[in-house]
């Protein structure tokens, strides 16, 4: 059996186990999903619904994202990134850490989609899955792709794979991938001011301001978006450019020091931006200025509600 | 009508002799990224489907449609004038069957006997829509189950299929006969071809029988379900589904304004944003996912068909099957409306 | 054409900044007119979103100043803010706005020269960025498009 | 006395931080309050220093939010100019006459614009900068003066002694020049009064081997301190004073007038010259950028108070040197900078080149002070400081007489603060039957009700004579405003602030039912409370009110560009408008306060505070986990002045014991906590809930105990507390013992706490007085890092030397070596001096362990207070704030803040109450205004914006949702910027009127 059975069947049973000693009430996970290369979300209510429990390289949104504003006792299957994710949520009082049981997936990368189309251009109209491979096959096709190859960008550079927050891991500690260490970004920095404008202004070019990356993030739970505020609404509703980078870069703003770059918004965007990229400035300069990583504690301060007195900020005069 | 054909060494003539001085829109690019653009690069033949729905031709997600100056020196200040409907001769080539439907369902929306929309009307009526027949429809097609088909006419003035790496061309309509004619074309009797083709593609799509029993179940037995607020869980009320889909048509006027002055606009609204129903005091009619997730399914399945003689709010043409983070598949829910008790 | 003469919005603390501005003033320390204060009662007060509307609506540069850290009328407000500042200043360099364009500083109510300096400075940065075209909504047009 | 009538006023005497201080905790519990100040403005020397220690901060920021607060304190009035001429009858009704010296100007019509000064043609010394630039003969003492009014220096002005010029009297815009001033004898009566004198520099003319008279690179540390102001006279640009070129090395001399009974008679420590050299040197280093080269010489190093240490310690590191020896002679070098000679530690003698030689010279008590004790006939010691009783320390010999600052001895700033309340809490325990009898309230027609109206804005543009006039184009943008949304009415005035302009403001609010009013004019910072209050005289709530300042910020600074300006006036107008119009009315409501205080601690600062609270008038509850009252001072012998202790807290128990008003619940501490400042209610771990409306924190400290010299191996090692317990006891072994050491600094002063325990070096010299007095032949070693007897324990030290204990410094690498043989405790320390070893074999060894921090987080937390990284409780403000929590409501005294001396204990306990007093005098507080409130719609718990309150303001209610307790909100707005969803708005500077504001900006 492979890993990726031998998970499933671990989550099955703790969620079954879970269920029926009344530890939780639901079991939030995933299940195989309508179409090739989608792994959906699934909520487990029974002991068996628990046999619907899978996991998949491609159960790419982040299941927090159904934590917060939920009562009663919740397991939630996630990755090192959901985790951390869930972790902040808890000392964002989202949910209480009573009612959460986390049961951990060490996860290897998912697989994107998008990555997986460009290799493959025809249309896709089933997808298998091995631990190191994926099979997609076609009218007239079936082509084997190693998965390494077509992993997410978040998942290439990962620092924390493996949920250590969980209640249980549902397996051995994955290895460690490399941590991100923003090379793009700072090859992006040699770049003329201008160059990087374009840059940025062409990634959100196609920007439907659906916020389809907004809520799938598991940050933004804010009952009123900033988008959607009234009295004053500051923002304008078009697809007005600077509107659209204004919603982009507020939101980054609003995740820095909280985002654990589970690659979500990515995920759910339907035109395909790398929504990420604004988030990960401020990764970079969260880390680089406080040395700080969401979602590795249950005591953790979330960086915009702490400071130090010596504080580096030598740009300010 | 006679069809007609349209070999692959004429296809270039064909374009420029349907576009005839027009704006001439066909599908741009492969795979994914195909969209229905102005043509300005090789028209694709082999496709899935646009990106996009070609909605927005007609109804753009942003429409300024009013504006007035604030500075006393500027002619009619503090009046609001009429930006007009932004409307140009245009032919749209590769138009799939479900899309065209989608804009026909949307047209009685537009237009009917007691309303017109003159920025929708001068759009959708300056257009010439000549769509493009599925042979190999994806797996998240499903136009067939909902009324439908790969070959289907509705809304279209021709309906071409890939042929010999070239075309077949079946015209509509008297405009889709005149616009064919102008390319001066052979014609030739493709009907028993087209039959054939049909039936094939709608074999390949998979059955699916639920929609008969939603059409028969009462509107209160299927909105009092006890399912929606399963179906709804994994919702992430994005609102994806709505800015994909051929049939979404709620927009939301907006005013704008600078100390120039101001414009009235309209944009593409999404009823699974709470925003969408909330009144001014606050109150919201919808105010969980539960309730905007049935309005949508609701409304698809079995309003439209209602207020539209039968005719089903969703053309199966799979953008939100795609689409939706959470793989909520309309599919799925249709059955399970069919099945659900109250 | 005539110079350019860059508008800039200031955002100043009621108890550091804008006193220095006010000494300024008393000690008839002239600078040049661009820029418009919004007063406010602390730099902790200063949402990011100011800052973006002030460019969303055209401003070719932003000047923010408090309190010295430690200063704060307020305890920490200036802490607080600072680490906000932090990530709005490294967001904003990075997409391409000209560094230029937005200034933080930190000068207190008795630094009146400071501010006269910092004044003429900031506005010398902003005119030699020139207008603000790429990082501002463009204007509403107000009349009907021009028929081909 | 009680059957007497006491008058409800206070005379203070004094404008400067102590003074201010003292004025406003008596006229914040209720009492009228005379402030007498020599000079034109308030503000004292605080107004002249440029930073403060150890925080850095900057001292006119600091002091002048409170400048305008005594300014515009309704029942402050503040006489400046004004000498008293006497002083007669007893405590609760003594007659004041002072003479108020002519200004020569009319203070109601000067508006501080500086015209006057512009075109006045005589130049002369400016004493703000210690005469390092020039003033006019017509000016402002400095630019932030309060009041802010000009006046004429009469001895030099050229109208008033030539009867020539009158220049001024020409350019004055509002005509306020009147040279036919006069003096003016006025007579009121007080009830007692509070001496807040200050003090003078001193003047190292009399040390000719310094070279102050005639060397130019020789100047004080008061000069310096201006140098550096960004006021000062070169703006903040370090110099070198003969020629102006940046200096490289730079020396601060310690001691200069100081420590030193030879030319300057001066025996005690300034107790602030070693914190302030180092602050100095600090902001040099900053302000040239780090390579100025600076050494400090001095005798002993004394930061011993709070965070002091750490700041000597940051210079360390910084890379002052700080070099141990007293410097006898300076000798200028030609092209500028001087010679000092001076002999190291080892002996040896040298000679350095330094830029700028800093004399940091003492505190002194100016002739004038020591005129007005003797007049007053109140007793001084030799230095001409104000003879008080360790536990009565801000009481004067003579009844209804107190003093705080530097007149009962030389003390830093936030001493002085604290003295200064507890001076009010004094100068007022028995006046208490007539408070609020003359403090004057104001009375204001109640709002009138513009619910659903839609903005009626009313504009008003003042010309300020021809500050702004000739510059702006008034009528201009008078029609401008006129333009504008929702106003209904826009007008011209020539002076907006004027008396007549202010009743024609209240009629045409009412003639035009504004209910929204701009003023384009100055700086709200000094005349929106005026204008607030004619809008409350209009029946229209005063927060519908906004300021355009088109003078400080436009045509005062772009004169020369009129059109410019106009433009720029145009816009703040438009600004003002736009915010103006969605201001809304904001709503005061009143809370009850309960007329208690909750005393947490039963030791000296507990009990004090108590008694003191109890002669104002209060009662309160003191929880004291002992099962005995007094806490640490129940084991302490006598004071260093010689006051027995026991007896004393014997007698403290007593009247705790007797007083009606104060309950004390032993072998109890706090369990629970719920409510804010006015309305707290403590459950006690005894099960008995109390009701309070403030809450006092003395919960004291301990006695470290040593980990080092045998301390617990040997019963000879001893601590400083046990050798005071067996003193009292009479103890048999320590009168026959002969030989003691005394070792400093166990446990201070090192890394794991690094900071001064404050009191053992005098205990230690008084301990070591006192045993070799009643035992002459008995030999006294002192082991010492710095002896830091500050102050005038000084003379205790010197005492000690004169009786003939041995001092031997020992560093902190080279600690003593203790070593026992049979019992034989045997002591091996490095005398510096010799360079050799020294063994000594002492009866007793007494350590004078660290005082450490009770570390109560637990406390804290319950009563959302911090502590710092010490343990002590964090207060308000280093500075100005030093009883205060930043948290309303909640104040601390004693131990639990920083050790100290008993007399400051005493004092801080009597502050305490004073503050607390302000709380519990008024009946209902007065809330609201410019809070944050929450829109719990939009509020998702996240916890931000508590998270990021500076005064613990907001809370999570049950239901998980974000509230503001507008009894502790200090409107900073810090959670509405903070917050994602915009839960929290700050009202009057909400997010749809700043957004107006940029709106209109552009």
């Amino acid at each position: 059996m492979g890993a990726l059975e031998t998970i499933t069947q671990k989550i099955q049973d703790k969620a079954k186990s879970l269920l029926e000693s009344g530890q939780a009430e639901v079991v939030i996970g995933y299940r195989k999903g309508s179409t090739p290369l989608v792994a959906a979300p699934y909520f487990a209510r029974t002991p068996s619904d628990c046999e619907n429990l899978i996991w998949s390289s491609f159960a790419k949104l982040n299941l927090a994202n159904y934590l917060p504003n939920r009562t009663g006792k919740v397991a939630l299957v996630a990755k090192g990134c959901d985790a951390r994710s869930a972790v902040g949520q808890v000392t964002e009082n989202q949910i209480p850490r009573d009612n959460l049981y986390l049961i951990g997936v060490p996860c290897s990368g998912l697989v994107d989609p998008a990555k997986v189309a460009a290799k493959e251009g025809r249309p896709i109209q089933k997808a298998t899955e091995t631990d190191e491979t994926i099979t997609v096959s076609g009218v007239g096709f079936e082509v084997e792709i190693k998965k390494a190859e077509v992993l997410r960008r978040n998942c290439e550079v990962c620092s924390h794979r493996s949920p250590t927050m969980a209640d249980e891991l549902t397996g051995p500690e994955a290895p460690a991938a490399k941590p991100d260490d923003f090379a793009d970004i700072k090859a992006l920095l040699a770049k003329s001011p201008s160059e990087r404008l374009d840059y940025f202004q062409d990634l959100i070019k196609d920007c439907l301001r659906c916020y389809a990356c907004r809520n799938a993030c598991p940050l933004c739970y804010c009952p009123v978006c900033f988008v959607d505020e009234t009295r004053p609404q500051w923002l304008g509703k078009s697809t007005d450019p600077m509107d659209t980078m204004t919603f982009h870069l507020l939101r980054a703003l609003h995740c820095a020091g909280r985002c654990t770059a589970c690659g979500a918004c990515e995920t759910a965007c339907p035109v395909n931006i790398k929504v990420r990229e604004f988030n990960r400035v401020l990764d970079k300069a969260v880390q680089e200025n406080w040395s700080y990583e969401p979602g590795l504690t249950w005591e953790q301060k979330p960086p915009l509600t702490v400071y130090q007195p010596n504080d580096p900020a030598d740009f300010i005069k | 009508m006679t069809e007609y054909i349209v070999k692959e060494d004429a296809l270039t003539a064909f374009f420029q002799a349907i576009a005839n001085g027009r704006r001439l829109l066909a599908p741009q690019g492969q795979g994914e990224n195909c969209r229905l653009e102005v043509a300005t690069g090789p028209v694709s033949l082999d496709y899935g489907n646009t990106h996009l729905s070609p909605k927005a031709t007609f109804f753009p997600q942003t429409e300024k449609i009013l504006a007035y100056h604030k500075k006393a020196d500027q002619p009619k200040y503090n009046q609001y004038q009429d930006l007009g409907d932004h409307a140009e001769p245009t032919v749209i080539f590769g138009i799939r069957p479900c899309d065209a439907k989608g804009l026909a369902i949307s047209n009685k929306v537009f237009q009917n006997d007691r309303f017109t929309d003159p920025y929708w009307k001068g759009k959708y009526e300056s257009a010439l829509k000549i769509g493009l027949a599925c042979l190999n429809p994806s797996p998240q097609c499903f136009c067939a189950a909902m009324g439908g088909s790969p070959f289907g006419e509705m809304g279209l003035d021709v309906l071409a299929y890939p042929k010999e790496k070239g075309l077949g061309l079946k015209p509509l309509t008297p405009a889709g006969e005149e616009l064919v004619k102008a390319a001066s074309l052979p014609s030739a009797d493709l009907a028993s071809e087209i039959k054939d083709l049909e039936k094939k593609a709608i074999e390949a799509q998979g059955p699916l029988d639920t929609y008969q029993i939603i059409n028969e179940r009462k509107i209160m037995e299927l909105y009092k379900a006890d399912h929606w607020s399963a179906t709804a869980e994994p919702c992430l009320g994005c609102g994806v589904c709505t800015f994909f889909c051929p049939t979404c048509h709620c927009f939301d006027i907006q005013d704008e304004t600078s100390e120039a002055g101001g414009v009235r606009m309209r944009n593409w609204d999404t009823c699974m944003s709470p925003l969408f129903t909330v009144h001014g005091s606050g109150h919201n009619p919808r105010p969980s996912k539960t309730e905007r997730v049935r309005q949508r399914f609701m409304h698809k399945l079995k309003y439209i068909p209602i207020k539209q003689d039968g005719v089903r709010g969703c053309t199966g043409c799979g953008r939100c099957v795609v689409m939706c983070p959470a793989n909520i598949d309309i599919r799925t829910v249709a059955a399970t409306m069919a099945q659900a008790s109250a | 054409m005539s110079e350019f003469e860059p508008k800039v919005v200031a955002f100043f603390c009621n108890w550091c900044t804008y006193g220095a501005a006010d000494l300024a003033g008393v000690s008839r320390l002239d600078y040049p007119p661009n820029f418009r204060v919004v007063r406010l009662p602390c730099t902790g007060r200063l949402n990011p979103k100011f800052i973006m509307e002030a460019f969303k609506r055209g401003a070719d540069g932003v000047w923010v100043s408090g309190c010295h850290p430690g200063d704060c009328h307020y305890i920490a407000g200036n802490y607080y803010a600072r680490r906000k500042f932090v990530l709005l200043h490294t967001l904003l360099e990075t997409i391409g706005v000209d560094p230029n364009r937005l200034r933080f500083s930190w000068i207190s109510s008795a630094e009146a020269n400071k501010f006269q300096a910092m004044a003429r400075d900031v506005v010398e940065s902003v005119r030699a960025c020139g207008p603000n075209l790429t990082f501002r909504k463009a204007p509403l047009a107000l009349d009907l498009p021009e028929v081909a | 006395m009680a059957s007497k009538n006491v008058v409800g006023a206070v005379l203070v005497a004094g404008g400067g931080v102590a003074g201010m201080q003292a004025a406003l905790d008596l006229a914040n519990a209720g009492y009228y309050v005379y402030m007498v100040e020599k000079s034109l403005a308030i503000g004292g020397r605080m107004a002249q220093l440029d930073k403060t220690f150890p925080t850095n901060d900057c001292s006119m920021c600091i002091i002048s939010p409170k400048l305008v607060e005594v300014g515009r304190h309704i029942n402050v009035e503040l006489l400046t100019l004004t000498d008293i001429l006497s002083i007669d009858g007893e405590e609760g009704d003594f007659t004041v006459t002072v003479r108020k010296n002519p200004r020569y100007i009319d203070m109601s019509k000067c508006i501080a614009c500086g015209e006057c000064t512009k075109k006045c043609p005589r130049k002369l010394n400016n004493e703000y900068n210690e005469n390092l630039d020039t003033r006019k003969a017509i000016y402002v003492q400095y630019a932030q003066a309060v009041p802010l009014k000009y006046g004429i220096d009469a001895k030099e002005c050229l109208y008033l002694t030539k009867g020539k010029c009158g220049t001024c009297q020409k350019v004055c815009p509002p005509k306020a020049i009147n040279y036919d001033d006069k003096p003016e004898e006025v007579t009121f009566h007080v009830g007692s009064v509070v001496l807040a004198p200050g003090f003078t520099p001193f003047k190292p003319s009399v040390f000719d081997t310094l070279r102050y008279n005639d060397v130019k690179d020789v100047i004080t540390a008061l000069e310096f301190e201006r140098y550096l102001g960004a006021t000062g006279p070169t703006m903040g640009h370090v110099v070198r004073p003969s020629d102006h070129k940046d200096p490289k090395k730079l020396a601060f001399l310690q001691c200069v007038g100081s420590r030193e009974v030879n030319r300057a008679s001066n025996g005690y420590c300034s107790s602030v010259c070693c914190m302030y050299a180092i602050k100095e040197a600090l902001i040099a280093k900053e302000h040239s950028g780090g390579d100025l080269d600076v050494s400090i010489f001095y005798m002993d190093i004394r930061t011993f108070g709070k965070d002091f240490e750490k700041y000597f310690e940051k210079a360390k590191a910084a890379g002052i040197k700080f070099v141990r020896s007293r410097v006898h002679s300076i000798l200028p070098e030609t092209g500028g900078g001087v010679k000092i000679n001076y002999v190291t530690d080892g002996g040896l003698s040298t000679v350095e080149f330094f830029d700028v030689a800093v004399l940091s010279h003492g505190l002194v008590i100016t002739g004038e002070t020591q005129e007005l004790a003797g007049q007053l006939k109140l007793a001084t010691d030799q230095y001409n400081f104000a003879k008080t009783s360790t536990f009565n320390p801000v009481a004067l010999s003579r009844p209804g007489f107190y003093a705080c600052g530097v007149f009962t001895g030389p003390k830093d700033i936030p001493s002085s603060v604290m003295e200064a309340s507890a001076a009010a809490a004094a100068a007022t325990s028995k006046l208490t039957p007539a408070r609020g009898t003359l403090a004057k309230v104001i009375t204001v027609p109640p709002a009138m009700d513009i619910t659903g109206d839609p903005p009626r804005v009313g504009v008003f543009i003042c010309h300020c004579g021809i500050n702004i006039a000739s510059v702006v184009d008034v009528p201009k943008v008078v029609e401008f405003a006129k333009s504008l949304p929702f106003v209904e009415y826009a007008s011209n005035t020539m002076f907006a602030c004027s008396q007549d302009s202010q009743e024609k403001l209240v009629s045409l609010i009412k003639e035009y039912r504004l209910n929204r009013i701009v003023v384009s004019a100055c700086s709200p910072r000094t005349h929106e409370p005026l204008f607030q209050e004619t809008l409350a005289a209009a029946g229209l709530n005063k927060y519908l009110y906004e300021m355009a300042n088109i003078r400080n910020h436009d045509s005062w600074v772009h004169a020369g560009h009129p059109e410019e300006a106009t433009q720029k006036a145009m816009d703040m107008t438009e600004m003002a408008v736009a915010k103006a119009a969605l201001l809304t009315p904001l709503k005061e409501n009143v809370i009850d306060v309960e007329p208690t205080a909750l005393v947490i601690g039963g030791g000296v600062a507990g009990l004090n505070t108590a008694l003191t609270l109890s002669q104002q008038g209060f009662k309160s509850v003191i929880v004291e986990k002992d099962s005995q009252a007094g806490g640490n001072a129940n084991r302490i012998h006598t004071t260093i002045k010689g006051e027995n202790v026991a007896e004393y807290i014997s007698d403290l128990k007593t009247q705790v014991h007797n007083d009606p008003n104060i309950t004390l619940v032993l072998s109890s501490q706090v369990d629970k906590v719920d409510g804010y400042v006015g309305n707290f209610i403590t459950t006690l771990t005894t099960g008995q809930t109390v009701k309070h409306g403030v809450t006092i924190i003395a919960t004291g400290a301990k006695e470290h105990k040593p980990t080092e010299y045998l301390y617990g191996e040997n019963r000879r090692v001893v601590t400083q507390l046990e050798l005071d317990e067996l003193l009292k006891a009479d103890d048999q072994n320590v009168a026959k013992a002969n030989t003691f050491v005394f070792v400093q600094c166990v446990g201070s002063r090192e890394k794991e706490r690094m900071y001064c325990s404050k009191v053992c070096c005098s205990h230690t010299v008084h301990v070591a007085v006192e045993l070799k007095k009643k035992k002459p032949e008995s030999r006294i070693f002192v082991l010492y890092r710095d002896i830091r007897t500050y102050a005038q324990k000084e003379d205790v030290y010197k005492e000690a030397r004169d009786l003939g204990v041995i001092f031997i410094r020992y560093d902190l690498d080279r600690k003593p070596e203790f070593t026992q043989d049979n019992k034989q405790l045997r002591v091996k320390v490095l005398d510096p001096v010799s360079g050799r070893h020294l063994i000594i074999e002492p009866d007793y060894a007494v350590l004078a362990a660290a005082i450490v921090s009770g570390r109560e987080t637990d406390l804290g937390m319950k009563f959302k207070v911090p502590l710092d990284e010490d343990g002590w409780f964090f207060e308000a403000h280093q500075k100005l704030r030093p009883v205060d929590f930043a948290t309303d409501g909640m104040f601390m005294a004693g131990l639990a803040h920083y050790p100290k001396p008993m007399d400051e204990v005493v004092a801080q306990a009597q502050a305490a109450a004073a503050r607390a007093v302000t709380v519990l005098t008024q009946p209902k507080m007065t809330v609201g205004g410019i809070v944050a409130e929450i829109d719990q719609n939009r509020c998702s718990g996240c916890g931000v914006c508590k998270a990021v309150c500076p005064y613990s303001a907001i809370d999570l209610d049950d239901k998980g949702k974000a509230v503001v307790n507008e009894a502790m909100c200090k409107g900073c707005g810090n959670c509405a910027s903070s917050c994602r969803s915009d839960a929290p708005s700050l009202r009057g500077f909400t997010n749809a009127g700043l957004f107006a504001q940029i709106e209109t900006a552009l």
